[in-house]
């Protein structure tokens, strides 16, 4: 039987959901300089609101989407002034600060998720998660899971919002500037307060409805918030760090490489082969698939 | 006229389209005094990095002592006898100043013991002594400047290569840098000076190579050089020629 | 640099550290070693409540009853953190600082076979509620002992069931996470599979945490009649999910593990249906039991009564585990601290003991491959959803009585 | 990563190769040396973040391959016959750790190789204009930093008794080492041992009375952390420092002092790094 297609649709299918895991977390690289340990914490604590909103109002994990977003974007815009503290002023190595920072408050929310959720897996039920296309003839057929297929619109969507966002608007213009250099960008009056509580707001708002994807794809336990963490990272260091262009483009090699080589070479291997690659793409290229990292 | 010490063949060093230096030809001889000069952004400091290994020149050919040393990086240059200074001066900002100058001998002389006597004799000869145990950070921009001219000289260098190490003084402080490049000269030490200040560079050089936009425009005495109308028209604008 | 200072500041502290323990009032101290927190913390959070559950029993009795006196037993906790090098270091503040008397065992095989040694070396007598890898018993520790068989034991009866499905099935795909427990099951199933003259068309072990639909979707060309998957809860239910997004049903699909876990169940609703899977104990199997619960479904009710969730086997042989040390304990006489002659005398009473509880027999194995492990039990098989045992059916007899003579 | 190699090396010796544990431990030494050489050289040209995350990537790398080996026993990882005597590793370790800080103490503070290691750290083109090849003292730096970890590595497995590609490779101790360094001061000597002290007390603390409670732990434990980078960015230890520093007036500095603000410069180079790059 021919495989291919289906191994290539499954890999991209696997690269939408890395894009929505990366794309917020190199953003907020690109703009603030910050690596945020805490990423997979928020997509946790995302999938968990989605999982008992799910279940006091019965609708689709879909639709509650712009709920969990606003929900984090207010959390992150009210945490970001103290990530701000730590990595302003005069600080030794403010990466390494903010690295550790987020570190603990990663600890704290994995300790309080464990607290309130307890320990067990759970899953979002959607109507999309048991329907597919199937195509078949012959030996060829395709199979295209709905519930997927949702997830890399929203990665596209997500994509297309915040290309928009960051060319088209003065907001985004203002963020570009702040991105490139602070001082001016405040002379020229850009409130980079503001604007990079926003920033964070929107990449804890995005994380957030990540996990409401993960959690309904896949399923969720509190404890699993650094397996996100670990694929974040490597996304963005293949795309280039804090170049957001780069992310898409990263995260469906990442989903292509896993699904290629689980199918076709060793599924044994396929860990081992994504982390060579990295650290191969790394040398030669530090600065990732494209070279435009900071 | 003494044997070449350095001998830059048609070096020409871009950075994507912009050619920083076109087309440089020069001779050294054994100690010679050469002052580099150009407006601002004429690939001076360039052709100083190409030298010392910085960057590997585009094209062209770069041979010290008759050895090709064209793409060699600094630190194999700077055991061979290539000592240089930093326009933007490289301090190791918290070690001491003995500490700078014993890390520069540690090249000639293995031991910490051995390099560290050493360092005490550049230092007595550069008059930075009586500040040894000060942290570098904490000098003036002179003694920095100074600093910089010791931690070159401890590597018993047979060509110097010093970038403006004479700008940003006051007068007392330039006459005093300018005494102390002379005296390196009795030494029979090749220096290759990039100098803003034509008093400097008229007093000091053997010759003098003027470049402009990379370009190599003008080789020969200070004298000659001065009264050049191409590098009058560089230096002054098109209105002066 | 770090990491070595940090390693003996460890050591010097708990040098330091070691002497500082006075006595007490006479209780039994009991060490659990198992993982609170980490990736295996679910797993190690049941164990918790299962010994917790036991220890709150004898506790509100007054004690395990000595000679007419009763001494109560206290839980004394070391994290493994879901990694054997931790759980190795907890059994060994465990055994020197805390002196324990007896020690619980950890959930999952790895982090059993870190802290096996560390008691053996204290003989400290060991029982565990968890830990169904082969691996633990071929060692032969002689201060372990635990009350689920292997799953070599156990993990053959659901196929054993399959096989009897009408049309019977011809093809199987076996897939295996890559941790110990795991591959063990995967391995079990593979050789079962090849007993039983079901052909294995694929056979891999994945690195964990992989989204497998792209190998499924590989599989699922193949069409095999059984796919059968060894690893942990989350994983199963991602299987689950994957297959059920590409819309592919094999005939059965079994798993060893968590399939009567309520949380797999409410996890995956209606797809839990069609997975078959083995385990030891239901709350509704039919069991006799002498010591604290009369039956299984006073135990389950006790389990719901405290902690609000329908018990699982694992939790329910942990449970039984607290059992085998306070029945051995109480046919040594032994009164709290116990000396190492009587931690020795204590092996000796376990090895022989047999008794019957809400559980189910327990009687370890003295020699072979099963070696104290408990054997006296008889494995069921599960069709999930409903947890219902579907027959009971002794393992492949002749192993049995191999390793009880 | 060098700790793995080190325990894997004792372990695949010891257990079917037979040999003494004693002559295994150079060997894991040896072995961690020899793999910080060929990994080093090509890693090493990477800058700051990038080569952390190059190491990263390659220590996940080696912790999938001792899981898919046959020889590293993959997920069942080895076991090592018990040796029933605590001192005897503390001694084994306290030397190790004493020679490494004995031959750390001279290498930095009297030979030339230490004055050559701040030279780079400080400022990496300065460094090679006097003749410092800035790729090879990086490379000796991490063979010897590798070097210890890897007889330790050794030490542990031995004491242990266990290990698997988890125990071996895994993070959680270079997170808690990451932690201390920060809790304790960056760029000295002594910060990390204080983190370590902190940590460790906290943790037997907590568990000889909270034991009930641990994931509690993992929520104070995030909000210490918190806290300190928050309100102490230099560590205790640096905080200490500045105190005493400050307090003494700017006096002149001895040349041993601890260097808490090599941060701050290496942020500068960092900042600086694209021009050059």
């Amino acid at each position: 039987m021919e495989l291919l297609p289906q191994v290539i649709l499954d890999g991209i299918l696997i690269g939408g959901i890395y894009i929505t895991i990366a794309i917020g977390f190199s953003l907020v690289f690109g703009v603030m300089h910050i690596i945020d340990f805490a990423v997979g914490e928020w997509i946790m604590l995302g999938a968990f609101l989605g999982y008992y909103l799910n279940g006091w109002t019965g609708l689709d994990p879909f639709a509650l989407l712009p709920v969990v977003f606003v929900v984090f974007f207010g959390i992150g815009y009210l945490i970001q002034p103290a990530i701000q503290r730590v990595i302003s002023g005069h600080r030794g190595n403010p990466l390494l600060m903010g690295l550790v920072f987020t570190f603990g408050i990663m600890l704290i929310i994995r300790g309080l998720g464990l607290t309130i959720f307890g320990f067990y897996s759970r899953s979002i039920p959607s109507k999309l998660a048991a329907s597919s296309w199937l195509f078949e003839k012959g030996d060829f057929f395709l199979t295209v899971p709905f519930v997927r297929l949702a997830g890399l619109a929203f990665a596209v969507a997500i994509t297309l919002v915040l290309h928009y966002m960051l060319k088209k608007t003065d907001f985004g213009t203002g963020v570009r500037a702040l991105a490139q250099h602070k001082e001016s960008a405040g002379l020229m009056g850009v409130d980079s307060h503001k604007t990079n509580c926003i920033i964070y707001g929107i990449y804890v708002g995005i994380s957030a409805m990540t996990g409401v994807l993960v959690c309904t794809i896949f399923s969720m336990t509190p404890m699993e918030g650094g397996r996100y963490t670990v694929l974040a990272f490597f996304v963005v260091v293949l795309a280039g760090m804090g170049y957001l262009p780069g992310v898409p483009w990263a995260a469906l090699f990442l989903g292509l490489i896993q699904s290629i080589f689980i199918v076709y070479l060793s599924a044994s291997y396929t860990l081992l082969a994504v982390f060579v690659v990295l650290y191969i793409i790394l040398l030669i290229s530090p600065k990732g698939l494209f070279g435009r990292g900071w | 006229m003494a044997e070449t010490i350095l001998k830059v063949q048609d070096v020409v060093k871009t950075f994507g389209g912009l050619h920083a230096v076109n087309r440089v030809t020069f001779d050294l001889a054994e100690g010679e005094v050469m002052g580099l000069i150009g407006p601002n952004g004429a690939g001076k400091t360039t052709l100083f990095n190409v030298i010392s290994g910085y960057y590997p020149p585009t094209q062209g050919r770069i041979h010290f002592k008759g050895q090709d040393v064209s793409g060699v990086p600094p630190y194999k240059l700077a055991a061979i006898g290539i000592g240089r200074t930093f326009q933007v001066v490289k301090p190791f900002p918290g070690l001491s100043v003995l500490e700078n100058v014993i890390i520069a001998g540690l090249c000639r002389y293995g031991t910490r013991r051995a390099s560290e006597k050493h360092a005490w004799k550049i230092l007595d000869f550069t008059g930075l002594a009586d500040q040894a145990d000060k942290s570098a950070a904490n000098l003036t921009l002179a003694g920095r400047k100074r600093l910089e001219i010791s931690k070159a000289l401890a590597l018993e260098p047979s060509l110097l290569l010093l970038d403006e190490v004479v700008a940003g003084l006051n007068p007392t402080e330039a006459d005093k840098t300018i005494e102390l490049i002379l005296k390196i000269k009795g030494f029979g030490i090749s220096i290759l000076i990039v100098e803003h200040i034509m008093r400097v560079i008229m007093n000091l050089s053997d010759r003098v190579v003027v470049l402009n936009f990379g370009q190599q425009i003008a080789l020969g005495k200070p004298a000659d050089v001065a009264r050049d109308p191409m590098v009058i028209q560089a230096y002054f604008g098109e209105d002066a020629a | 640099m770090k990491r070595m200072t940090w390693i003996t500041l460890f050591l010097a502290l708990s040098l330091v550290t070691a002497g500082a323990v006075g006595a007490e009032a006479p209780v039994f101290k009991i060490g659990v070693i198992t993982s609170l927190s980490g990736g295996l913390a679910t797993g190690g959070n049941v164990t918790k409540q299962g010994y917790e559950m036991w220890a709150k029993r004898v506790n509100d009795a007054g004690g395990i009853e000595i000679n007419g006196k009763q001494y109560p037993v206290k839980l004394i906790y070391g994290d493994a953190q879901s990694e054997p090098s931790q759980a190795a270091s907890a059994a060994e503040r465990l055994a020197a600082q805390e002196k324990i008397d007896f020690a619980l065992g950890p959930y999952s095989s790895g982090v059993t076979l870190a802290a096996a040694p560390v008691l053996e070396k204290y003989k400290i007598p060991m029982v565990t509620g968890s830990a169904e890898s082969p691996l633990i018993w071929r060692e032969k520790f002689k201060f372990t002992f635990g009350t689920i068989p292997p799953v070599n034991f156990t993990g053959s009866s659901a196929l054993n069931v399959i096989a009897t499905l009408d049309p019977p099935p011809k093809r199987a795909v076996v897939i295996g996470s890559n941790d110990a427990f795991s591959k063990a099951t995967a391995e079990t199933f593979r050789d079962t599979c090849e007993k039983l003259k079901i052909k294995v068309m694929k056979y891999d072990i994945v690195p964990s945490g992989q989204d497998l639909t792209p190998y499924m979707s590989a599989v699922r060309a193949m069409r095999p009649d059984v796919i059968a998957f060894g690893g942990h809860d989350e994983e199963l239910i991602r299987l689950v999910k994957a297959l059920r997004q590409i819309h592919y049903a094999p005939k059965a699909l079994l798993m060893h593990y968590g399939v009567t876990e309520p949380a797999f169940i409410e996890a995956l609703g209606k797809d839990a249906e069609q997975v078959y899977g083995a385990s030891v104990w239901t709350p509704t199997l039919k069991t006799k039991g002498g010591l604290i619960w009369p039956d299984a479904q006073s135990y389950a009710a006790d389990i719901k009564a405290a902690f609000g969730i329908v018990p699982d086997y694992t939790m329910a042989a942990c449970s039984a585990a607290g059992l085998a040390f306070q029945a051995a304990v109480m046919q040594l006489g032994a009164a709290p601290p116990l000396d190492e002659a009587q931690k020795l005398a204590l092996v000796d009473v376990l090895e022989k003991l047999d008794i019957h509880t809400f559980y189910g027999p327990i009687k370890f194995s003295h020699e072979g491959e099963f070696y104290h492990a408990n054997t006296g039990l008889t494995p069921l098989a599960f069709r999930s959803r409903v947890a219902r045992p579907l027959s009971s059916v002794r393992p492949t007899t002749r192993r049995h009585r191999r390793s009880t003579p | 990563m060098f700790f793995g190699v080190g325990a894997y090396t004792t372990a695949i010796l010891m257990k079917l190769g037979g040999w003494a544990f004693i002559l295994t431990v150079p060997l894991g030494g040896l072995f961690a040396g020899i793999l910080a050489f060929f990994v080093g050289l090509p890693t090493l040209r990477l800058k700051g973040s990038y080569f952390a995350i190059g190491t990263w990537a390659l220590a996940l790398a080696l912790q999938q391959l001792a899981l898919i080996l046959d020889i590293t026993g993959g997920p069942d990882g080895m076991r090592l016959p018990p040796y029933l005597n605590p001192s005897y590793f503390y001694y084994w370790m306290l030397g190790v750790v004493g020679g490494t800080f004995a031959l750390y103490w001279i290498l930095l503070e009297w030979a030339p190789f230490g004055l050559k290691v701040r030279a780079i750290r400080e400022d990496q083109d300065g460094a090679m204009a006097l003749g410092i090849n800035p790729t090879r003292v990086k490379v000796q730096s991490f063979v010897l930093s590798a070097v210890p970890v890897g007889l330790l590595g050794s030490i542990y497995a031995y004491w242990i008794t266990f290990i698997d590609p988890l125990s071996a490779f895994g993070d959680i101790l270079t997170d808690q080492a990451v932690v201390m360094a920060v809790v304790g001061g960056l760029g000295t000597l002594i910060g990390p041992a204080i983190g370590a002290v902190i940590v460790f007390t906290f943790k037997t603390l907590f568990w000889a009375y909270l034991s009930d409670y641990q994931v509690l732990y993992l929520i104070i434990l995030g909000v210490a952390i918190a806290l300190t980078v928050l309100f102490l960015p230099n560590g205790l230890w640096g905080t200490f420092i500045n105190y005493r520093d400050s307090s003494r007036g700017m006096r002149t500095q001895s040349v041993s002092r601890p260097r808490i603000d090599a941060s701050e410069h290496s942020d500068e180079q960092e900042k600086g790094a694209p021009e050059h790059g």
